[in-house]
């Protein structure tokens, strides 16, 4: 687990949340549950053998994904990496495409070409979903850049894991970030391990924590503990802010947990590199879904009925999504050479000129 | 028609489309300010200024993935590598970003992005610096190269992958920059995908791409003064895609055929080619497809021994005449 | 002879490497604590120490680089790449300072390292998870490659790879570190550049490497069954160097060729084999050679459709059957 | 150029340097002067035809290379950039094999294989000479974990230039160097410029400087100009007695300038992207082997005669090497694919299996 633990102040009361109706407060707590939901299933569904490849679980880190994306306007974007069903179904990607697509059917968010790790919603601002470690970086920078090109006041919202910091990709773009005042927002999900090694092992970093590397590019940063929706939506308009005004580039470094494996394979992840106890007090303690709940509960937005009918309606929606990823076509064995190139799937001259394909 | 080096009709390509489009820029090291590191961008900072024409610090894999990003939101960058040899700091973003996304996505995203930059030996920069990855960006589903070898194709070419909805490598040549050509007068644009008979001929075909299309006219112009033979020589120009019809149509016409390249030979794109002509027209072979490479060692720097390494006219003949 | 998995007989080949020289450690993303991802560094941690078996973060071209300047240092590393397709943010290092050094410096250095990890498609993890660069490799002198297909040559190739003094790269697949086979007791070292026929018969020849071999073995089981068709298996096991000879009189004797690799076709290993059997043996050739290879698009995720993607045995029996 | 300039204390009587010797000293002076030699005579031979390719020249940071490899001991290495030229003749190589690689002779340091920018002397603890910007930062690492390894009291001297940290593989190597303790010491030669652009182009950075970006590693840093030889050594030599005594890691950011262009052929370092006045201030004011020169006289350890004496000594020294590479014989044909791979050089049995080569 990480060296810091963060008390965390209340930001219940900031404008940002002040702000929000009693329904747009259950709206946050229906959004965590939905994505709690789908995890659970996915996984369950993994273990019929319905799934293929790698399942990377969100469950634990909810609010983090739901907290950014619902500060998201008009000109805001989003990209993550592989483990990003939370940020899909944050963004209003619907349960029936993201299932599907784990079933490699037809009906999925990618015609089932890319699974799990790779779920895009450009049209919700939503630009996957991202295999390679840091990968996704550069491109976040990239789409800042397009933003400021374009004269829009937008921000991206980059999310990358605690273990992708030291890939040298991330680094580069984040002097160019500075370099060039590009309004991207690196939220470090840091949730303590990158697959068997904790973040000790992975980061020598200054007392501060991961993000005050910051400091070498003249960024700002900030880091808390993210399990409270209220805490993540408060500090993270402040670098949405920064973007949209001052077009300058923040690094936020949020402390999470990952309830399960690193990926459903991962036998170590119990007993192994993290010990049960840890685990049980981290559920305990800092379980986004159960500490918001209570919350709107005291709040008194929230009573238990509806909370259970949110859990109902969430099981019923995922239920669904399952029968009509079970239900749905495979793609033809035709699809394996389509959406290779736009030229040739639009069929324009150019895609129908010379050799594409060699087999 | 004017007569342009390729270097000046490189540069009309990219003021052409600077001006045609407003999503089209210019970024890269040295670029801007400097007029390129071998000037081929010379003046367009100037013209243009800082919102177009952009100098990035030494990190490619930053700044090519940053241009990859930007394509997604439909801009249209045309990033310079110094060298296309420093690719391999940034490979990870060339093949998986530019190269998967629009895949792994089921065709919801593409990139509409531009990488070019100079692919070449025989200036004695040494192994690190002589590079042509031709074969590994042709290896790849979802990217497409090219190789232009003289100033129209280069202008042309360059016009044309700018203006592609998919990834498009450009691959120049430092050795040819200065090499001067006919250039189209107005809108000139070469498609992808179709091979130009450089020279026509009826005993010997040379199949080559880049610098070595040059060095095949010269081999043709000995085998005719010498010998008598008439080869002919197709360039490529485009790597992927591929016109294999021209290739086969002149195979079959000649039915021996030298294979040209200034990449190593272990899976060049010589390779491919000898695959596919032997395959596609195996009965029209009087002879096994020759294949003249780069020698098989990193690029030495001793000039004289550079020389050698790369293919040269007399080795061209040499292998011609094998087989004729 | 006992019988051992593939990630068992791997795991030996560390063990004894580790025990008879001090110099030899390995290094890699959880490849001490957690036994490796795929389990095939199990135990190696406990049983060594943290000065033998180091988990690295994830930083490829960081630790890729820092094994290349120990071993120049005479250190023997042994890096693991969790997928050989996280070789991509480590290129440069990779081909640039592990292959041109030596060459660079005139022979005053040489770099005795390994490195290894899983290149393959077929488990669904998607296009840039599932690439196979023994072809870009290859591409690169300086370089050499191997592709065990069996647990024999898993350990054999392994243990002469470690205590080769060139830069030996080897690819897995984890497809094949669950599969059994015989390997012998005792030191067991399989060299570099020998070819192993896996299969013999006199009607036609398949070629492969890795996977690919399994694959064909099952298609001269079917095509024998059904046809009677007599298909010879040489397995190529190391790419670079390459055991031509055993190539070459397989194809003199059953005069058919089907080259079949799991890599896309573009300049696959299969192009130049298929560029080499044409020059070396082309009048020994009944019909043109013959290339299977994963269908020519990023690798699909839809478990049903990476099955198709990939070659399969039906698809090894209708090639042959084309030319039979 | 850089945005600091730093005043520089002397360090004269620093132990480190209150140590040497009148010889020493005069030694330093002779090794900076050998360098300038060896640079302005490449100059006038590639101006002549002779040398192909880049060369990156040295002249004006001969104090970083001389001060920083007089320091080493038995373990100590060095590995650097491009601009390697003056790094090979402090660790002691000779102007006969470095000019003679320069011309591409079978004579050279490397054979004429590598050229200018690929000298190595191993025998030396030179590791070269390396033309990928950053690409040797790692084998620094590398070399540093090697010493550790073999349980060695070592320190690697890795420099590299001021564009050259914004590539991800040196990010990546600092953590590798802090998180495992590795006695590398990263010396920034910080010449104001990468190429035609401006450090503060190409580098967002703390006020501390570029050198300061190692706290975001929990690494230890400085920050000076190096033009004084003293200075270099008395700041370069806490670094290595941390590598020694702590197995600690360093950056050193050192200010410098180079007096030529970036390579031979940069038409534009001349009132293009620099101003003449800048060059000649900084030739007045920092060139290190003037500055050294008069400190040596003041000190009485060196006279105009001595001086003028070495002077010529390097000239003829200079002049011996270009007689030796004139004379020296291009490689033989065969050469070109040798010292390729190790085993078929040796024709030992695994060179002589199996086909290495395909032409
Ligand atoms: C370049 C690269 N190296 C290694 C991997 C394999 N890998 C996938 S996820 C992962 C751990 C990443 O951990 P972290 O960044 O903390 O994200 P988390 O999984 O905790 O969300 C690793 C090593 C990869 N996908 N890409
Ligand atoms: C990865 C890579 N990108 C670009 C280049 C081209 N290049 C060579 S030197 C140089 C400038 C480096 O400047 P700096 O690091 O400050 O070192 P200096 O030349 O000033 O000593 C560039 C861009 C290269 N060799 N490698
Ligand atoms: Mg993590
Ligand atoms: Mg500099």
């Amino acid at each position: 687990m990480t060296n810091r633990e963060l008390a965390d102040e209340s930001h219940a009361t900031d404008p940002i949340n002040a702000a929000l109706t009693a329904d747009e407060k259950v709206g946050l707590f229906r959004d965590m549950v939905r994505i709690r939901r789908f995890e659970q299933t996915s996984l369950s569904m993994y273990q019929k053998g319905k799934i293929g490849g790698f399942l990377h679980l969100y469950i634990g880190q909810e609010s983090l994904a739901i907290g950014a994306v619902s500060l998201m306007g008009e000109h805001d974007h989003v990209i993550t990496a592989y483990r990003d069903h939370g940020h899909a179904l944050a963004v209003g990607m619907s349960m029936n495409e993201c299932m599907a697509e784990l079933y490699g059917k037809a009906t999925g968010c990618s015609k089932g070409k890319g699974g799990s790790m790779h779920y895009f919603a450009p049209d919700k601002n939503f630009w996957g979903g991202h295999g390679i470690v840091a990968g996704q970086t550069p491109l976040g920078a990239g789409l800042a850049f397009a933003l400021k090109y374009r004269k829009l006041k937008g921000a991206v919202l980059c999310f990358l894991g605690d273990g992708a910091i030291n890939q040298g990709a991330f680094h580069e773009a984040l002097n160019l970030a500075s370099l060039w005042d590009l309004p991207v927002i690196y939220i470090i999900e840091n949730n303590g391990y990158s697959m068997g090694t904790s973040q000790l092992r992975s980061s020598a970093h200054p007392q501060g924590g991961l993000a005050q590397r910051a400091e070498g590019y003249g960024i700002a940063w900030d880091t808390f503990s993210g399990s409270d929706v209220y805490t993540m939506r408060a500090r993270t308009w402040k670098a949405i802010e920064r973007a949209h005004e001052e077009s300058r580039p923040t690094i936020l470094e949020v402390l999470t947990y990952r309830h399960q494996g690193h990926s459903v394979a991962d036998s170590k992840h119990k007993d192994g590199y993290r010990t049960k106890e840890e685990i049980e007090a981290q559920k305990a303690q800092n379980d986004p879904i159960v500490r918001f709940r209570n919350l709107l509960m005291e709040e008194g937005v929230l009573d238990e009925e509806t909370a259970k009918n949110i859990q109902a309606e969430a099981k019923f929606e995922v239920d669904q999504a399952v029968k009509f990823a079970e239900e749905s076509p495979f793609p033809d064995a035709s699809a394996i050479t389509e959406d290779v190139y736009y030229e040739v799937d639009k069929q324009t001259e150019s895609g129908r000129t010379g050799r594409h394909f060699f087999n | 028609m004017p007569t342009l080096t390729y270097r000046q009709a490189l540069n009309e390509a990219f003021a052409e489309e600077i001006e045609r489009d407003e999503n089209v820029f210019l970024m890269g090291e040295e670029v801007a300010q400097y007029d390129g590191a071998y000037k081929v961008t010379q003046g367009l900072w100037k013209r243009y200024g800082d919102y177009r024409v952009i100098d990035a610090p030494i990190s490619e894999a930053g700044f090519i993935g940053l241009g990859i990003g930007a394509s997604m939101l439909g801009l249209r960058p045309v990033m310079e590598l110094m060298f296309w040899s420093f690719a391999y700091v940034a490979f990870d973003q060339l093949i998986n970003n530019a190269g998967m996304i629009r895949y792994m996505s089921g065709g919801l995203i593409h990139c509409p992005i531009v990488i070019r930059g100079p692919a070449n030996g025989g200036t004695s920069v040494g192994a690190t610096h002589s590079h042509t990855p031709e074969n590994f960006i042709a290896n790849t589903p979802g990217l497409k190269v090219c190789c232009p070898a003289t100033a129209a194709d280069a202008k042309g070419l360059m016009k044309t992958a700018i203006r592609d909805n998919d990834p498009v490598y450009v691959m120049e040549n430092t050795l040819l920059y200065g090499d001067t050509g006919e250039v189209p007068e107005g809108e000139h644009l070469v498609p992808l995908g179709v091979a130009d008979v450089k020279r026509e001929g009826s005993d010997i075909t040379f199949v080559a791409h880049g610098r070595a299309v040059i060095t095949s006219l010269a081999a043709a112009e000995q085998l005719e003064a010498e010998d008598g033979t008439l080869a002919e020589v197709v360039d490529l120009r485009s790597i992927r895609p591929l016109d294999v019809d021209t290739v086969l149509a002149s195979v079959r016409k000649t039915n021996r055929v030298v294979l040209v390249e200034e990449n190593k030979p272990f899976c060049g794109v010589a390779a491919q080619l000898a695959s596919i002509i032997q395959l596609e027209a195996f009965d029209h072979l009087d002879a096994p497809v020759q294949r003249v490479s780069a020698i098989d060692a990193p690029a030495i720097y001793s000039p004289p021994l550079e020389a050698m390494q790369l293919p040269r006219p007399a080795d061209l003949v040499a292998a011609a005449r094998k087989i004729l």
